[in-house]
Protein backbone atom coordinates (compact mmCIF):
# COMPACT_ATOMS: atom_id res chain seq x y z
CA UNK A 1 0.00 0.00 0.00
CA UNK A 2 2.58 2.57 1.12
CA UNK A 3 5.06 1.66 -1.63
CA UNK A 4 2.25 2.07 -4.17
CA UNK A 5 1.52 5.56 -2.78
CA UNK A 6 5.20 6.49 -3.06
CA UNK A 7 5.42 5.32 -6.68
CA UNK A 8 2.18 7.12 -7.59
CA UNK A 9 3.40 10.40 -6.08
CA UNK A 10 6.69 10.03 -7.92
CA UNK A 11 4.90 9.58 -11.24
CA UNK A 12 2.65 12.62 -10.66
CA UNK A 13 5.64 14.81 -9.78
CA UNK A 14 7.58 13.56 -12.81
CA UNK A 15 4.77 14.33 -15.27
CA UNK A 16 4.30 17.79 -13.73
CA UNK A 17 8.01 18.45 -14.09
CA UNK A 18 7.81 17.62 -17.83
CA UNK A 19 5.14 20.30 -18.29
CA UNK A 20 7.14 22.94 -16.44
CA UNK A 21 10.40 22.08 -18.21
CA UNK A 22 8.68 22.56 -21.57
CA UNK A 23 7.21 25.89 -20.45
CA UNK A 24 10.55 27.10 -19.06
CA UNK A 25 12.25 26.37 -22.37
CA UNK A 26 9.68 27.90 -24.75
CA UNK A 27 8.65 30.95 -22.64
CA UNK A 28 9.66 34.33 -24.14
CA UNK A 29 9.60 36.41 -20.95
CA UNK A 30 12.69 35.44 -18.97
CA UNK A 31 11.37 36.25 -15.46
CA UNK A 32 8.46 33.88 -16.00
CA UNK A 33 10.88 31.25 -17.28
CA UNK A 34 12.81 31.55 -14.00
CA UNK A 35 9.57 31.00 -12.04
CA UNK A 36 8.79 27.90 -14.12
CA UNK A 37 12.30 26.63 -13.46
CA UNK A 38 11.73 27.10 -9.72
CA UNK A 39 8.55 25.00 -9.89
CA UNK A 40 10.46 22.31 -11.74
CA UNK A 41 13.10 22.36 -8.99
CA UNK A 42 10.39 21.95 -6.36
CA UNK A 43 8.98 18.93 -8.17
CA UNK A 44 12.45 17.41 -8.42
CA UNK A 45 12.88 17.95 -4.68
CA UNK A 46 9.68 15.97 -4.10
CA UNK A 47 11.04 13.19 -6.33
CA UNK A 48 14.33 13.15 -4.39
CA UNK A 49 12.34 12.92 -1.15
CA UNK A 50 10.44 9.93 -2.47
CA UNK A 51 13.65 8.32 -3.72
CA UNK A 52 14.74 8.41 -0.03
CA UNK A 53 17.64 10.83 -0.35
CA UNK A 54 17.25 13.40 2.46
CA UNK A 55 20.77 14.82 2.16
CA UNK A 56 20.27 15.47 -1.57
CA UNK A 57 17.06 17.34 -0.75
CA UNK A 58 18.86 19.38 1.89
CA UNK A 59 21.50 20.45 -0.65
CA UNK A 60 19.32 20.70 -3.76
CA UNK A 61 16.58 22.91 -2.28
CA UNK A 62 18.82 25.90 -1.44
CA UNK A 63 20.62 25.55 -4.77
CA UNK A 64 17.61 24.94 -7.01
CA UNK A 65 14.96 27.11 -5.38
CA UNK A 66 17.09 29.76 -3.69
CA UNK A 67 20.38 30.50 -5.42
CA UNK A 68 19.67 29.74 -9.10
CA UNK A 69 16.65 32.11 -9.29
CA UNK A 70 18.53 34.75 -7.33
CA UNK A 71 21.57 34.84 -9.59
CA UNK A 72 19.54 34.47 -12.79
CA UNK A 73 17.26 37.33 -11.71
CA UNK A 74 20.38 39.40 -11.04
CA UNK A 75 21.62 38.51 -14.54
CA UNK A 76 18.27 39.38 -16.13
CA UNK A 77 18.25 42.73 -14.36
CA UNK A 78 21.71 43.55 -15.74
CA UNK A 79 21.02 42.28 -19.29
CA UNK A 80 18.05 41.67 -21.59
CA UNK A 81 14.58 40.91 -20.22
CA UNK A 82 12.99 39.27 -23.27
CA UNK A 83 14.15 36.32 -25.35
CA UNK A 84 14.80 37.20 -29.04
CA UNK B 1 -4.02 5.60 11.76
CA UNK B 2 -1.86 4.84 8.73
CA UNK B 3 -4.94 3.92 6.67
CA UNK B 4 -6.71 7.18 7.57
CA UNK B 5 -3.64 9.20 6.62
CA UNK B 6 -3.42 7.28 3.33
CA UNK B 7 -7.02 8.23 2.55
CA UNK B 8 -6.19 11.93 3.02
CA UNK B 9 -3.20 11.83 0.62
CA UNK B 10 -5.22 12.21 -2.68
CA UNK B 11 -6.79 15.47 -1.44
CA UNK B 12 -3.32 16.97 -1.08
CA UNK B 13 -2.31 15.72 -4.52
CA UNK B 14 -5.39 17.33 -6.08
CA UNK B 15 -4.67 20.63 -4.31
CA UNK B 16 -1.05 20.66 -5.48
CA UNK B 17 -2.09 19.95 -9.07
CA UNK B 18 -4.65 22.79 -8.91
CA UNK B 19 -1.96 25.21 -7.67
CA UNK B 20 0.24 24.03 -10.56
CA UNK B 21 -2.60 24.87 -12.96
CA UNK B 22 -2.64 28.44 -11.67
CA UNK B 23 1.13 28.67 -12.05
CA UNK B 24 0.66 27.46 -15.64
CA UNK B 25 -1.99 29.97 -16.70
CA UNK B 26 -1.44 32.99 -14.44
CA UNK B 27 -1.30 36.10 -16.62
CA UNK B 28 1.33 38.11 -14.72
CA UNK B 29 4.53 37.29 -12.85
CA UNK B 30 2.93 38.13 -9.48
CA UNK B 31 0.18 35.55 -9.92
CA UNK B 32 2.70 32.87 -10.72
CA UNK B 33 4.96 33.68 -7.78
CA UNK B 34 1.96 33.76 -5.43
CA UNK B 35 0.89 30.32 -6.64
CA UNK B 36 4.44 29.00 -6.25
CA UNK B 37 4.42 30.39 -2.71
CA UNK B 38 1.21 28.58 -1.75
CA UNK B 39 2.38 25.41 -3.52
CA UNK B 40 5.66 25.41 -1.60
CA UNK B 41 4.05 25.86 1.81
CA UNK B 42 1.51 23.14 1.12
CA UNK B 43 4.28 20.87 -0.13
CA UNK B 44 6.18 21.48 3.13
CA UNK B 45 3.15 20.35 5.17
CA UNK B 46 2.75 17.40 2.82
CA UNK B 47 6.39 16.34 3.33
CA UNK B 48 5.88 16.38 7.11
CA UNK B 49 2.81 14.16 6.78
CA UNK B 50 4.67 11.81 4.43
CA UNK B 51 7.60 11.42 6.81
CA UNK B 52 5.19 10.51 9.60
CA UNK B 53 3.43 8.06 7.27
CA UNK B 54 6.67 6.44 6.05
CA UNK B 55 8.04 6.13 9.64
CA UNK B 56 11.32 7.77 8.58
CA UNK B 57 12.11 10.37 11.26
CA UNK B 58 15.22 11.73 9.50
CA UNK B 59 13.23 12.96 6.48
CA UNK B 60 11.24 15.56 8.40
CA UNK B 61 13.96 18.22 8.32
CA UNK B 62 13.49 18.79 4.59
CA UNK B 63 10.13 20.50 5.23
CA UNK B 64 11.78 23.26 7.27
CA UNK B 65 14.34 23.92 4.52
CA UNK B 66 11.65 24.02 1.83
CA UNK B 67 9.54 26.54 3.76
CA UNK B 68 12.48 28.86 4.37
CA UNK B 69 13.75 28.88 0.78
CA UNK B 70 10.33 29.32 -0.84
CA UNK B 71 10.04 32.48 1.25
CA UNK B 72 13.45 33.56 -0.06
CA UNK B 73 12.25 33.14 -3.69
CA UNK B 74 9.23 35.28 -2.83
CA UNK B 75 11.39 38.07 -1.44
CA UNK B 76 13.76 37.98 -4.44
CA UNK B 77 10.95 38.47 -6.95
CA UNK B 78 9.31 41.15 -4.81
CA UNK B 79 12.55 43.07 -4.62
CA UNK B 80 13.07 42.66 -8.38
CA UNK B 81 9.58 44.02 -9.05
CA UNK B 82 9.70 46.88 -6.59
CA UNK B 83 12.99 48.71 -6.94
CA UNK B 84 14.64 46.78 -9.78
CA UNK B 85 17.66 46.52 -7.50
CA UNK B 86 18.86 43.17 -6.25
CA UNK B 87 21.39 42.38 -3.62
CA UNK B 88 21.35 45.54 -1.54
CA UNK C 1 -1.38 -6.34 -8.32
CA UNK C 2 1.31 -4.12 -6.80
CA UNK C 3 4.02 -6.10 -8.58
CA UNK C 4 2.49 -5.03 -11.88
CA UNK C 5 1.72 -1.37 -11.13
CA UNK C 6 4.89 -0.27 -9.34
CA UNK C 7 7.35 -1.13 -12.16
CA UNK C 8 5.03 0.64 -14.61
CA UNK C 9 5.02 3.83 -12.50
CA UNK C 10 8.79 3.69 -12.05
CA UNK C 11 9.13 3.33 -15.82
CA UNK C 12 7.03 6.48 -16.21
CA UNK C 13 9.44 8.32 -13.90
CA UNK C 14 12.49 7.10 -15.84
CA UNK C 15 11.00 8.05 -19.22
CA UNK C 16 10.06 11.48 -17.89
CA UNK C 17 13.66 12.10 -16.85
CA UNK C 18 14.80 11.21 -20.36
CA UNK C 19 12.16 13.51 -21.89
CA UNK C 20 13.33 16.35 -19.63
CA UNK C 21 16.88 15.69 -20.82
CA UNK C 22 15.81 15.95 -24.47
CA UNK C 23 13.78 19.14 -23.93
CA UNK C 24 16.68 20.77 -22.08
CA UNK C 25 19.07 19.83 -24.91
CA UNK C 26 16.66 21.45 -27.38
CA UNK C 27 16.69 24.57 -25.19
CA UNK C 28 20.48 24.68 -25.10
CA UNK C 29 20.87 24.36 -28.87
CA UNK C 30 17.87 26.21 -30.31
CA UNK C 31 17.19 29.19 -28.07
CA UNK C 32 19.26 32.25 -28.99
CA UNK C 33 19.60 34.06 -25.66
CA UNK C 34 22.45 33.14 -23.33
CA UNK C 35 20.23 33.48 -20.24
CA UNK C 36 17.84 30.89 -21.63
CA UNK C 37 20.79 28.63 -22.37
CA UNK C 38 21.86 28.87 -18.71
CA UNK C 39 18.36 27.98 -17.48
CA UNK C 40 18.21 24.98 -19.83
CA UNK C 41 21.67 23.86 -18.73
CA UNK C 42 20.63 23.79 -15.06
CA UNK C 43 17.60 21.69 -15.98
CA UNK C 44 19.86 19.37 -17.98
CA UNK C 45 22.28 18.78 -15.10
CA UNK C 46 19.41 18.24 -12.65
CA UNK C 47 17.85 15.59 -14.88
CA UNK C 48 21.17 13.82 -15.20
CA UNK C 49 21.64 13.83 -11.41
CA UNK C 50 18.11 12.46 -11.01
CA UNK C 51 18.95 9.58 -13.34
CA UNK C 52 22.01 8.81 -11.23
CA UNK C 53 19.96 8.72 -8.01
CA UNK C 54 17.21 6.68 -9.66
CA UNK C 55 19.72 3.92 -10.38
CA UNK C 56 20.31 3.49 -6.65
CA UNK C 57 16.62 3.08 -5.76
CA UNK C 58 15.17 -0.28 -4.89
CA UNK C 59 11.71 -1.65 -4.30
CA UNK C 60 11.01 -3.35 -0.96
CA UNK C 61 7.65 -5.10 -0.92
CA UNK C 62 5.18 -3.87 1.67
CA UNK C 63 7.05 -0.76 2.79
CA UNK C 64 9.17 2.07 1.45
CA UNK C 65 12.97 1.61 1.54
CA UNK C 66 14.82 3.33 4.37
CA UNK C 67 17.13 6.31 3.81
CA UNK C 68 20.82 5.36 4.18
CA UNK C 69 21.16 6.89 7.64
CA UNK C 70 21.77 4.73 10.69
CA UNK C 71 19.03 5.50 13.21
CA UNK C 72 19.26 2.46 15.50
CA UNK C 73 22.58 2.90 17.33
CA UNK C 74 21.79 0.85 20.41
CA UNK C 75 21.61 -2.71 19.08
CA UNK C 76 24.69 -4.21 17.39
CA UNK C 77 22.63 -5.63 14.51
CA UNK C 78 21.15 -2.23 13.65
CA UNK C 79 23.41 -1.58 10.61
CA UNK C 80 22.76 -5.11 9.32
CA UNK C 81 19.02 -4.55 9.52
CA UNK C 82 19.46 -1.23 7.75
CA UNK C 83 21.43 -2.83 4.91
CA UNK C 84 18.48 -5.10 4.09
CA UNK C 85 16.02 -2.25 3.44
CA UNK C 86 18.11 0.85 2.66
CA UNK C 87 18.75 2.38 -0.76
CA UNK C 88 22.24 2.64 -2.26
CA UNK C 89 24.20 5.53 -0.66
CA UNK C 90 26.98 5.74 -3.27
CA UNK C 91 25.08 7.66 -6.05
CA UNK C 92 23.79 10.08 -3.44
CA UNK C 93 27.32 10.84 -2.27
CA UNK C 94 28.43 11.43 -5.87
CA UNK C 95 25.44 13.61 -6.79
CA UNK C 96 25.96 15.74 -3.68
CA UNK C 97 29.30 16.82 -5.13
CA UNK C 98 27.92 17.23 -8.65
CA UNK C 99 25.24 19.68 -7.50
CA UNK C 100 27.78 21.96 -5.83
CA UNK C 101 30.13 21.84 -8.83
CA UNK C 102 27.16 22.67 -11.09
CA UNK C 103 26.45 25.72 -8.94
CA UNK C 104 30.05 26.91 -9.36
CA UNK C 105 29.93 26.42 -13.15
CA UNK C 106 26.64 28.33 -13.35
CA UNK C 107 28.11 31.23 -11.38
CA UNK C 108 31.06 31.36 -13.79
CA UNK C 109 28.73 31.40 -16.81
CA UNK C 110 26.63 34.16 -15.28
CA UNK C 111 29.75 36.30 -14.85
CA UNK C 112 30.85 35.62 -18.46
CA UNK C 113 27.38 36.54 -19.75
CA UNK C 114 27.47 39.82 -17.84
CA UNK C 115 30.84 40.61 -19.40
CA UNK C 116 29.51 39.78 -22.91
CA UNK C 117 26.58 42.11 -22.39
CA UNK C 118 28.86 44.87 -21.15
CA UNK C 119 31.19 44.63 -24.12
CA UNK C 120 28.78 43.94 -27.01
CA UNK C 121 25.46 45.26 -25.70
CA UNK C 122 23.45 42.12 -26.40
CA UNK C 123 23.20 38.50 -25.26
CA UNK C 124 21.50 37.03 -28.33
CA UNK C 125 23.84 34.64 -30.12
CA UNK C 126 22.50 35.53 -33.57
CA UNK C 127 23.29 39.22 -33.06
CA UNK C 128 26.65 38.43 -31.48
CA UNK C 129 27.80 36.55 -34.59
CA UNK C 130 27.07 39.53 -36.80
CA UNK C 131 28.74 42.03 -34.47
CA UNK C 132 31.90 40.00 -34.19
CA UNK C 133 32.06 39.55 -37.98
CA UNK C 134 31.86 43.31 -38.60
CA UNK C 135 34.48 44.04 -35.98
CA UNK C 136 36.90 41.51 -37.48
CA UNK C 137 36.47 43.10 -40.94
CA UNK C 138 37.29 46.55 -39.61
CA UNK C 139 40.29 45.33 -37.67
CA UNK C 140 41.77 43.47 -40.63
CA UNK C 141 41.31 46.50 -42.86
CA UNK C 142 43.01 48.66 -40.24
CA UNK C 143 45.96 46.27 -40.11
CA UNK C 144 46.30 46.36 -43.91
CA UNK C 145 46.25 50.12 -43.99
CA UNK D 1 -2.16 4.90 26.87
CA UNK D 2 -4.85 7.53 26.96
CA UNK D 3 -2.93 10.68 26.09
CA UNK D 4 -1.28 9.03 23.10
CA UNK D 5 -4.68 8.11 21.67
CA UNK D 6 -5.96 11.63 22.32
CA UNK D 7 -2.89 13.13 20.58
CA UNK D 8 -3.35 10.85 17.56
CA UNK D 9 -7.06 11.59 17.15
CA UNK D 10 -6.63 15.35 17.54
CA UNK D 11 -3.74 15.29 15.07
CA UNK D 12 -5.78 13.32 12.55
CA UNK D 13 -8.65 15.81 12.85
CA UNK D 14 -6.21 18.68 12.28
CA UNK D 15 -4.79 16.98 9.18
CA UNK D 16 -8.31 16.48 7.81
CA UNK D 17 -9.16 20.16 8.41
CA UNK D 18 -5.92 21.07 6.64
CA UNK D 19 -6.87 18.95 3.62
CA UNK D 20 -10.26 20.69 3.41
CA UNK D 21 -8.67 24.16 3.64
CA UNK D 22 -6.14 23.15 1.01
CA UNK D 23 -8.81 22.10 -1.49
CA UNK D 24 -10.80 25.29 -0.78
CA UNK D 25 -7.74 27.50 -1.30
CA UNK D 26 -6.78 25.69 -4.51
CA UNK D 27 -10.26 26.15 -5.96
CA UNK D 28 -10.26 29.79 -4.86
CA UNK D 29 -6.90 30.58 -6.41
CA UNK D 30 -8.21 29.21 -9.69
CA UNK D 31 -11.59 30.97 -9.65
CA UNK D 32 -10.89 34.47 -8.28
CA UNK D 33 -10.73 37.26 -10.86
CA UNK D 34 -7.49 39.22 -10.22
CA UNK D 35 -4.26 39.20 -8.26
CA UNK D 36 -5.29 41.17 -5.19
CA UNK D 37 -8.29 38.91 -4.61
CA UNK D 38 -6.18 35.81 -5.10
CA UNK D 39 -3.99 36.92 -2.15
CA UNK D 40 -6.87 35.94 0.12
CA UNK D 41 -6.96 32.39 -1.24
CA UNK D 42 -3.18 32.07 -1.01
CA UNK D 43 -3.07 33.06 2.65
CA UNK D 44 -5.92 30.66 3.41
CA UNK D 45 -3.73 28.02 1.81
CA UNK D 46 -0.74 29.09 3.90
CA UNK D 47 -2.44 29.19 7.31
CA UNK D 48 -5.27 26.69 7.04
CA UNK D 49 -3.59 24.44 4.54
CA UNK D 50 -0.01 24.36 5.83
CA UNK D 51 0.22 25.39 9.49
CA UNK D 52 -2.72 23.33 10.76
CA UNK D 53 -1.72 19.97 9.16
CA UNK D 54 1.91 20.52 10.20
CA UNK D 55 0.82 20.82 13.83
CA UNK D 56 -1.43 17.81 13.26
CA UNK D 57 1.46 15.74 11.94
CA UNK D 58 3.52 16.73 14.98
CA UNK D 59 0.75 15.59 17.29
CA UNK D 60 0.41 12.29 15.41
CA UNK D 61 4.16 11.71 15.74
CA UNK D 62 3.93 12.52 19.44
CA UNK D 63 1.24 9.89 19.88
CA UNK D 64 2.83 7.05 17.91
CA UNK D 65 5.08 4.93 20.18
CA UNK D 66 6.66 2.88 17.36
CA UNK D 67 8.98 5.79 16.47
CA UNK D 68 10.80 5.42 19.80
CA UNK D 69 12.65 8.45 21.10
CA UNK D 70 12.61 10.02 17.64
CA UNK D 71 8.98 11.06 18.06
CA UNK D 72 10.04 14.08 20.10
CA UNK D 73 12.47 15.02 17.32
CA UNK D 74 9.72 14.77 14.69
CA UNK D 75 7.28 16.71 16.84
CA UNK D 76 9.78 19.48 17.56
CA UNK D 77 10.73 19.92 13.92
CA UNK D 78 7.04 19.90 12.91
CA UNK D 79 6.11 22.60 15.41
CA UNK D 80 9.10 24.71 14.33
CA UNK D 81 8.07 24.36 10.69
CA UNK D 82 4.51 25.35 11.54
CA UNK D 83 5.63 28.47 13.40
CA UNK D 84 7.99 29.40 10.54
CA UNK D 85 5.21 29.08 7.94
CA UNK D 86 2.88 31.06 10.19
CA UNK D 87 5.33 33.97 10.16
CA UNK D 88 6.83 33.70 6.68
CA UNK D 89 3.70 33.08 4.62
CA UNK D 90 2.12 36.37 5.63
CA UNK D 91 5.39 38.30 5.31
CA UNK D 92 6.00 36.96 1.81
CA UNK D 93 2.46 37.63 0.63
CA UNK D 94 2.59 41.18 1.98
CA UNK D 95 5.97 41.91 0.37
CA UNK D 96 4.74 40.58 -2.97
CA UNK D 97 1.50 42.58 -2.82
CA UNK D 98 3.35 45.78 -1.93
CA UNK D 99 5.86 45.30 -4.75
CA UNK D 100 3.10 44.55 -7.25
CA UNK D 101 1.12 47.62 -6.21
CA UNK D 102 4.18 49.88 -6.45
CA UNK D 103 5.40 48.51 -9.78
CA UNK D 104 1.87 48.35 -11.25
CA UNK D 105 2.60 44.81 -12.43
CA UNK D 106 -1.01 43.64 -12.08
CA UNK D 107 -4.23 45.50 -13.00
CA UNK D 108 -5.94 47.05 -9.99
CA UNK D 109 -9.67 46.47 -10.37
CA UNK D 110 -12.05 46.52 -7.42
CA UNK D 111 -14.08 43.34 -7.25
CA UNK D 112 -17.64 44.59 -6.90
CA UNK D 113 -20.75 42.52 -7.43
CA UNK D 114 -23.43 44.85 -8.77
CA UNK D 115 -26.61 42.79 -9.13
CA UNK D 116 -28.76 45.69 -10.32
CA UNK D 117 -26.51 46.53 -13.25
CA UNK D 118 -26.34 42.87 -14.28
CA UNK D 119 -30.12 42.65 -14.24
CA UNK D 120 -30.43 45.83 -16.30
CA UNK D 121 -27.94 44.53 -18.84
CA UNK D 122 -29.83 41.28 -19.14
CA UNK D 123 -33.11 43.19 -19.53
CA UNK D 124 -31.57 45.60 -22.05
CA UNK D 125 -30.43 42.72 -24.22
Amino acid sequence: MIDLIAALLMAVAAVTSIVFTYLAVVEKNLVQAVVFSAVQSTMYALIYFLLMAPDIVLVYLPVGVGIYPAIVLLLIKKTDKVDE
Amino acid sequence: MSLALSCLIPLYIVAIVLYAVRVLKGPTVSDRVLAVDALGFDLAAFLTILSVLFRAPIMVTTALVLALWIYALDIYVAKYLESKEMGD
Amino acid sequence: MNELIIPYLLTVVFVSFVINLVIALYGIFARPTLVKKIIALTIFSDSLNSLAIFVGYRVVSGRVPAPPVVVNYTSPQGPAQLAKVAVDPLPQALVLTAIVIGLAVTLFMVKVTMQVHRVYGTTSVRKLERIEYVNKEEKSEGVVE
Amino acid sequence: MLWETVCSVVGLILVAVGAFCDIAAAIGINRFPNFFVRLHAATVGAIGGAVVPTFGAGLIALGSPELGNYRFFVAGVSFTTGLMIMILGQAGAHALARATLKAKAAPLEPCVHNALREREEVRGE
